[in-house]
């Protein structure tokens, strides 16, 4: 039995590490993938006020604080069980889109991209940012850092500060926003819509028209039959910041349609004892370890799986996307046959990306947001409360229990990535099972498919790759098990 | 000649402060073109036997970022001190331990308990706690080992420079990596040994726009309790603010925002212990000189302990709670 | 007014019209006698005896009363024909044959060379010169008397001859009375030690004592007529400089000084709350100051040494440590009682032939020509006793011959339960901090000891001076002591001053807070902490400033700085930390 | 060999210092445990020093002002007795025994009492055993026995 290690295949909120084992014959006998690092968040904030829950959770991921700003705020509201006032939703909501908007852009082109855009198989000093940006001028490399700027400029102005915003707190906002910031966040939502659309014509002239590409999204390699997670508005359609978590079926029915604070009758967490982060499925199906199907209580928590369960956008150019999608991938663009292919996922955050857009440009005009009013000073307290947001990387619920002074007793977070590790590990062992024959030389290509399998989930261990020049450190070490003697290095430079 | 080299790594951290390096937007070209990035994990497929096979003191800068947590980082740091001509500590937890540092106020086995015994979603009949290593019916799995306490860069090896903040801000790195770009150009002498580059001498107050006055108080409130005026000083409406003992260079983002500094750029010059001196500061100016009533108005300080060394517990005199 | 000419007895005079003939006649030196006329009142002519010829000078003729007859142009007086003398006369006989003789009727008598009245005399000491009756309406405004009932019974009397509510106990009608006919009964309520000695003024117009500075005579309000009725202003009308000022209040002055002293002395406990030693029950238990007051020559008594009913005594106790040297009221020696004890005995012994007896704890006659002066005392055949007085109660009245008071205590020499009989008691009452004293300690940021005595700078090397730079303490406001020990701390004082005054710049202690201005940033948390206000916040800098001559240098400052900013000289963080370091390592 | 705490006082030079000063001129005995740092006002005592002693292995600390009412700068006790009840607050959230930080009115005149304080406070800490404080440098946990 020889054994490969791929590590670290990144870190960020802890990192990543792939074990494969692979038969004497060369065929692979399993994949584990592993995370090797817990910093316990959900202990140390125990003792600390509510209301700072905002402030600490951010430093959990420093790619999508806004994410657990967000996700904390709305269960610190629900711990005092008080409704903030609308001019403050709709504030945390125009600056989660905002965030949205830039968040995507970056990994569609940063990380996502370069796969894509360049080609999976286009050499690796091509592969990243800077290739996309010779592929589609460096005018669009300059767009794209643009656009990321716009998205933080709006968290700025909303949320106090750039990366880890500040401004939320239990019953509205502590700023208010002023007309001139209106002004100036109205002129980006412009800015962004327009972005939005370059965006779509990237994907079409570069991406959809590669063969290769749509082929690579079909094969089988890159596909499980999973549930689908996320939060959808009344009506169904595909919301980030507020609504009801929906989930479907392999089939595409719906299976659950939950309040968050029931979330605990519907999610469950399994330990594996190689990993320090746990494995969440769906209570009600059960845990039949890491397999797909109906009866598998494994789901997906990503731009894929919100459209998935959603019934479409609310907003035009994003609903048009959406039906071309599921047109593409189904033929069917009501969407109701979902998309199982995780690379499909990219499209999916591009039409995510044009609907945060249109949000930001939407929200952006509704005067009220510059109300004096954006903090309701809750009067009583509850004592629990659970706050649930779509992160880019998956439904993020914060759940926690406080005592009368609102100092927290017991904390409970299920991160994005997680939701998503049981797929991963599952994408990862079919990319490599597909990809570790007998006889055949394991080559770069070979790592970057795997990688590509669990890249699609944009995982926040996989933040890292939010930057130049966007690749994976990657290597492979195969050697005699028993001997620990290395046969073969495979490296990437 | 050879461009001078750059590495990034990150202990435990969020990754907040590369987004904040990214964040400094074009100006990241002309790092890149004017460095020679041999290392950065994140980025790039450079090893860590890689790095080992180095010389000495080959790296000119080293951007350390995250803090302590496990031997690998102990490790790592010990090789890039003895790679870098320069280590900076970069960000908050690097500098003196940040919110990953808070986990100093318990233990590794309170959170492996917790997080896989106790926790409300929990499946795990069979009490499983992930192993240090582990066998599977292929072979042997490992994972690091956590350690009990969270510490900082600067506990662990000498540091040259430190860059404070949670993020540092953007602008402040722009700054920063322009200074020294200078000095490496003009060949100006290196800052002295645990500078602070990216801040000032002087506090939060500094940049905090509030009207302060005298301040004496008889109650304290939580941010969210009252709405707050934004031209008064906070701590004088009652809110605990960790300004006044926070090292500025951040443009009181937060303050200006609304909340409450909570002191992300750590101590400033001249101060040994952040949460020691926001106890004396805030202790001076409570209202009353009657035991019962002191005792009283401190009870309305929820969590003196994590609001004082939010950001700096690790760093602290006292490092981590006792027993 | 017209002036008119009027000649009395030859003498021609101008006078304005409607003047009454006796003012000229007075202003002329001519004599009329008078019983119930009295200037700031208006005449009366109740007594006649004032009768002069009025004459035109065109054989009209007329007898008048010259209190109340208004002068007119060409008016003629006569004051000395036989026809003006005989109308006295006979005023005078009718008056004094209800009159008793009283002397002002006598001397008047002698004067007409009247030897026997013809109609004989009568018993009533009143004349019905009303004076008494004019003064309370006029004068004082009380309206308190009045005449009563008609023709032979006419009499002064208050409403039904009671005790009148109306009346102040002015006593004005007792001093206008020209007969002694009313008495001032004292039945006042102002504090006595004596019948008829009052310890208060008593006058309400008066020197508040002989060496009063500046020494010019004051308005007792509570005391005085005027702002009792808003009448009388007599002494308004006698001043010929007119110096009083009714309307005269007290006045806040701002003064800009370099130095203070503070010389503002000590209270003298309150020995009432002692009930043992019955003060305030029995007349003739008194305090020292008391005491001191009856044995000044220009006190009430003249500096006579009496008893409540104005005899001598026979026997004196002095109970020393009234509130001094005890758990229950003031821990501290007063320092000064012992002495004082001893002149008293000496005086008492000077003055009368009483026995004295000094009841004390300890004898404390240190200092220069106490301890002989002690011994001098003992030598006079003064009972020195060492027991602390007990308890003071009434002699039974079988066994006053000795003395109507009996102070009880233990005799600690010979051990033995003692009972001495004394006429008065002198209470030896204890030295106390003003009430006041926190209160001007805080104004002068010093700070008082937990006895109320102003603390100095330090016990040994700055006794005189304060930790307020140019605050300096003089007298019993730091501690009890006695007059030599004040003076020379006065003087102390003094000269600190002047030093301070002639160098004309002042020393600073070298340690003090100074702020790092590159490191403030003006959060402003020290402003409020310092005692001595020495911090100040410089607006358009955005910094607090310390002025390094008000500090003190306590830290505290130092101490509160979040920023570390403010460094306290002599006492730096380094040091401290360094300090810390050293010891445990 | 017994436990002998390390204790460090912090006496204001008005009062407390000077207290200690006659109960050593007056012959009085107390446990050598102690030493003092003389600081101008018990106002000057920063709970960084506290934290400091504790770290550098005090295992107590004893912290002496004038009487209220008696401070030499009017109010320098009161700011003291404020800092030091929020410091107790504080080293007791850092799981150390809040009685080993000690504060005590000590005047000029009250050796005796002072002379008291040190051998109570000393025989309180001998009690409590040593105060050992972990998690200090990195070096411990990479010898120290995970379970």
């Amino acid at each position: 039995m020889k054994e490969i290690v791929i590590d670290p295949i990144t870190r960020l909120e802890g990192h990543g590490k792939i074990h494969l084992f692979v038969k004497d014959d060369g065929n692979l006998a399993n994949a584990y993938f592993q995370v090797p690092e817990l910093r316990g968040f959900e202990r140390f904030c125990v003792g600390r006020p509510v209301e700072e829950m905002c402030r600490i959770t951010t430093r959990i991921c420093g790619v999508c604080p806004d994410a657990h700003h967000m996700a904390a705020a709305k269960a610190a509201d629900a711990v005092y069980g008080v409704t903030i006032p609308s001019a403050a939703r709709k504030l945390r909501e125009l600056m989660y889109n905002g965030f949205y908007a830039g968040d995507h852009t970056t990994h569609f082109y940063a990380l996502g991209g370069p796969d894509f855009v360049c080609g999976p198989d286009a050499p690796k000093a091509e592969r990243n940012i800077l290739g996309v940006i010779a592929k589609v001028g460096l005018d669009a490399g300059k767009a794209v850092i643009a656009q990321r700027a716009r998205g933080q400029r709006i968290i700025e102005i909303i949320g106090g500060k750039k990366v880890h915003p500040v401004t939320s707190l239990p019953g509205g906002l502590s700023k208010r926003v002023t007309k001139e910031e209106q002004q100036e966040v109205i002129e980006i939502g412009r800015q962004m819509v327009e972005f939005g659309k370059f965006t779509i014509k990237v994907l079409n002239d570069i991406v959809l028209a590669n063969k290769a590409y749509v082929d690579l999204i079909l094969s089988d390699m890159f596909t499980h039959k999973t549930y689908n997670m996320g939060l959808v508005d009344a009506n169904n359609k595909v919301t980030f910041y507020d609504g009801m978590v929906r989930v479907t079926g392999p089939d595409g029915k719906e299976r659950h349609k939950y309040e968050p604070r029931d979330y605990l009758q519907y999610v469950a967490e399994h330990v594996e004892p190689y990993s320090y982060l746990k494995y969440p499925y769906l209570k009600q199906v059960g845990w039949k370890g890491m397999v797909d199907g109906i009866e598998s209580g494994v789901y997906k928590a990503s731009p894929l799986s919100r459209l998935n369960v959603s019934d479409g956008m609310a907003t035009p150019l994003a609903q048009a996307e959406y039906e071309r999608f599921y047109e593409t991938l189904t033929g069917d663009r009501s969407g109701r046959t979902p998309v199982h292919s995780t690379l499909a996922t990219h499209w999916a955050r591009v039409v995510e990306l044009v609907f945060a857009c249109e949000a930001v440009l939407q929200q952006a005009q509704d005067d009220e947001i510059t109300s004096d009013k954006v903090l309701n000073p809750p009067t009583g307290i509850v004592g629990e409360g659970v706050g649930i947001v779509e992160a880019p990387r998956g439904t993020l619920t914060h759940h926690y229990k406080t005592d009368g002074n609102g100092i927290i007793t017991e904390a409970n977070l299920i991160v994005g990535t997680t939701n998503n590790n049981a797929a991963i590990s599952m994408s990862i062992k079919k990319a490599a099972e597909g990809l570790i024959r007998a006889g055949q030389p394991i080559t770069d290509g070979v790592l970057n498919r795997i990688e590509m399998a669990f890249r699609a989930y944009d995982p926040c261990f996989g933040c890292a790759t939010h930057s130049l020049p966007g690749e994976m450190p990657l290597e492979l070490i195969i050697h005699e098990a028993e001997s620990g003697e290395v046969i073969q290095t495979v490296r990437r430079f | 000649m050879a461009k001078p080299k750059l590495a990034i790594y990150w202990a435990a951290s969020c990754g907040g402060c590369d987004i904040a390096i990214l964040d400094i937007e074009e100006k990241i070209l002309g790092v890149v073109d004017f460095f020679d990035l041999v290392f950065w994990p994140c980025a790039m497929d450079i090893k860590y036997d890689d790095v080992r096979a180095m010389p000495d003191k080959s790296i000119t800068l080293t951007l350390f970022n995250g803090a302590i947590r496990n031997s690998e980082n102990y490790e790592m740091a010990h090789l890039l001190r003895q790679k870098s001509v320069v280590l900076c500590a970069f960000g908050s937890c690097a500098a003196d331990g940040c919110i990953p540092g808070l986990a100093n106020f318990c233990h590794k086995q309170d959170i492996l308990e917790y997080v896989y015994h106790k926790s409300p979603s929990l499946d795990n009949p069979n009490g499983t706690i992930p192993q240090v290593e582990c066998r599977v019916p292929e072979g042997r799995l490992t994972i690091p080992e956590m350690w009990d306490s969270v510490f900082s860069l600067g506990q662990t090896v000498p540091v040259d420079v430190i860059i404070p903040g949670c993020p540092p801000q953007s602008d402040q790195i722009a700054a920063v990596v322009a200074t020294v770009i200078d000095i490496l150009k003009t060949g100006k002498p290196l800052p002295p040994a645990g500078t602070v580059l990216g801040a000032t001498d002087k506090s939060c107050c500094d940049e905090c726009p509030r009207e302060r006055n005298v301040k004496k108080i008889k109650k304290f409130v939580r941010p969210f309790e009252v709405v707050t005026d934004p031209d008064i000083c906070l701590m004088e409406q009652g809110i605990i603010c960790n300004g006044p003992a926070t090292r500025s260079g951040c443009g009181a983002k937060c303050v200006k925002a609304g909340v409450p500094c909570r002191g992300c750029y750590g101590l400033p010059i001249n101060v040994r212990d952040q949460g020691a001196k926001m106890v004396s500061a805030i202790a001076s100016v409570i209202d009353s000189n009657d035991p019962e009533e002191i005792e009283r108005i401190i009870a309305t300080i929820p969590d003196p302990v994590g609001t004082f060394y939010r950001f700096s517990l690790p760093g602290s005199m006292l490092r981590r709670v006792q027993s | 007014m017209a002036q008119v000419h009027v000649n009395i007895d030859g003498h021609d005079i101008v006078m304005e019209e409607g003047a009454y003939v006796l003012e000229g006649a007075r202003s002329l030196g001519i004599r009329i006698p008078t019983l119930c006329h009295y200037p700031y009142m208006t005449p009366y002519a109740a007594c006649r005896i004032c009768a002069v010829e009025a004459r035109d000078g065109k054989g009209w003729t007329k007898i008048v009363t010259a209190c109340n007859y208004p002068v007119w142009d060409g008016l003629e007086i006569h004051t000395g024909t036989p026809r003006v003398m005989n109308a006295r006369r006979v005023n005078l006989e009718m008056l004094m044959s209800r009159s008793a003789p009283v002397p002002v009727l006598q001397q008047l008598a002698d004067e007409l060379g009247i030897e026997k009245p013809r109609w004989g005399t009568g018993d009533d000491t009143c004349i019905l010169c009303g004076l008494c009756v004019r003064v309370c309406d006029e004068v004082v405004g009380a309206h308190a008397l009045a005449f009563s009932d008609r023709g032979i019974f006419r009499k002064v009397a208050t409403p039904f001859g009671g005790q009148s509510d109306d009346c102040i106990l002015c006593g004005a009608c007792a001093k206008v009375c020209p007969t002694g006919h009313i008495a001032l009964d004292d039945i006042n309520q102002r504090q006595v030690v004596h019948r008829d000695i009052s310890l208060a003024p008593n006058s309400a117009i008066s020197l508040p004592f002989r060496q009063a500075v500046p020494n010019v005579p004051r308005i007792e309000p509570e005391h005085c007529i005027h702002f009792n009725t808003g009448g009388c202003k007599v002494c308004s009308q006698v001043c010929p400089k007119d110096c009083i000022q009714y309307d005269d209040t007290e006045q806040i002055e701002e003064i800009e000084v370099g130095a203070v002293i503070l010389a503002t002395g000590f209270d003298s406990f309150d020995p009432s709350v002692m009930k043992q030693y019955g003060y305030g029950r029995y007349p003739n238990v008194v305090t020292a100051e008391q005491f001191e007051m009856m044995n000044n020559a220009a006190g009430p008594t003249g500096g006579r040494i009496l008893l409540e009913n104005g005899e001598e005594p026979r026997a004196i106790g002095i109970v020393h440590c009234v509130g001094s040297r005890d758990q229950n009221h003031h821990k501290y020696c007063s320092r000064v009682c012992c002495m004082y004890a001893f002149k008293f005995s000496h005086l008492v012994k000077e003055k009368t032939k009483a026995e004295v007896y000094q009841f004390y704890i300890d004898i404390r006659s240190y200092g220069k020509g106490y301890e002989e002066f002690y011994q001098r005392i003992l030598d006079e055949d003064v009972n020195i006793i060492r027991g602390r007085g007990a308890e003071v109660v009434p002699a039974s009245y079988r066994r006053t011959e000795e003395g109507q008071l009996l102070v009880r205590c233990e005799d600690t020499l010979i051990g033995k339960f003692r009972e001495v009989p004394v006429d008065m008691v002198i209470l030896c009452t204890a030295l106390e901090a003003r009430a006041d004293a926190k209160e001007v300690a805080r104004k002068f940021n010093i700070s008082t000891g937990a006895d109320g005595w102003f603390i100095e700078a330090h016990p040994k090397l700055g006794p005189v001076s304060t930790t307020t730079d140019g605050v300096y303490l003089a007298g019993a406001c730091q501690s009890p002591k006695d007059i030599p020990d004040t003076v020379s701390q006065g003087g102390a004082a003094a000269s600190h001053v002047l030093k301070l005054l002639c160098l004309g710049e002042i020393l600073l202690d070298a340690a003090f807070a100074e702020i790092r201005e590159e490191n403030c940033s003006g959060c402003r948390i020290c402003n409020g902490l310092c005692p001595y206000n020495a911090i100040d916040f410089i607006a358009e800098k955005k910094v607090s400033k310390v002025n390094a001559a008000m500090c003190k240098a306590c830290g505290t400052c130092v101490a509160a700085c979040p920023t570390g900013a403010i460094v306290g000289k002599h006492f730096t963080d380094e040091q401290i930390y360094a300090q810390i370091e050293g010891i445990l390592t | 060999m017994s436990f002998e705490p390390r204790i460090i006082g912090f006496l204001c030079n008005w009062c407390s210092y000077t207290g200690a000063d006659l109960a050593g001129t007056a012959r009085m005995k107390y446990p050598p445990n102690m030493t003092s740092i003389r600081v101008m006002c018990s106002g000057r005592i920063d709970p960084g020093f506290i934290l400091s002693s504790f770290r550098k292995g005090a295992d107590g600390v004893l912290v002496c002002g004038c009487h209220p009412g008696d401070c030499h700068y009017v109010e320098g006790n009161y700011k003291c007795l404020r800092r030091m009840l929020l410091t107790r607050q504080l080293i007791k959230d850092f799981g150390i025994d809040p009685v080993r930080l000690r504060l005590e009115w000590v005047s000029a005149s009250e050796g005796a009492r002072f002379q008291e304080v040190i051998t109570e406070f000393t025989e309180q800490i001998r009690s409590l055993g040593p105060l050992k404080l972990g998690g200090l440098v990195p070096e411990v946990e990479r010898t120290a026995v995970h379970t």
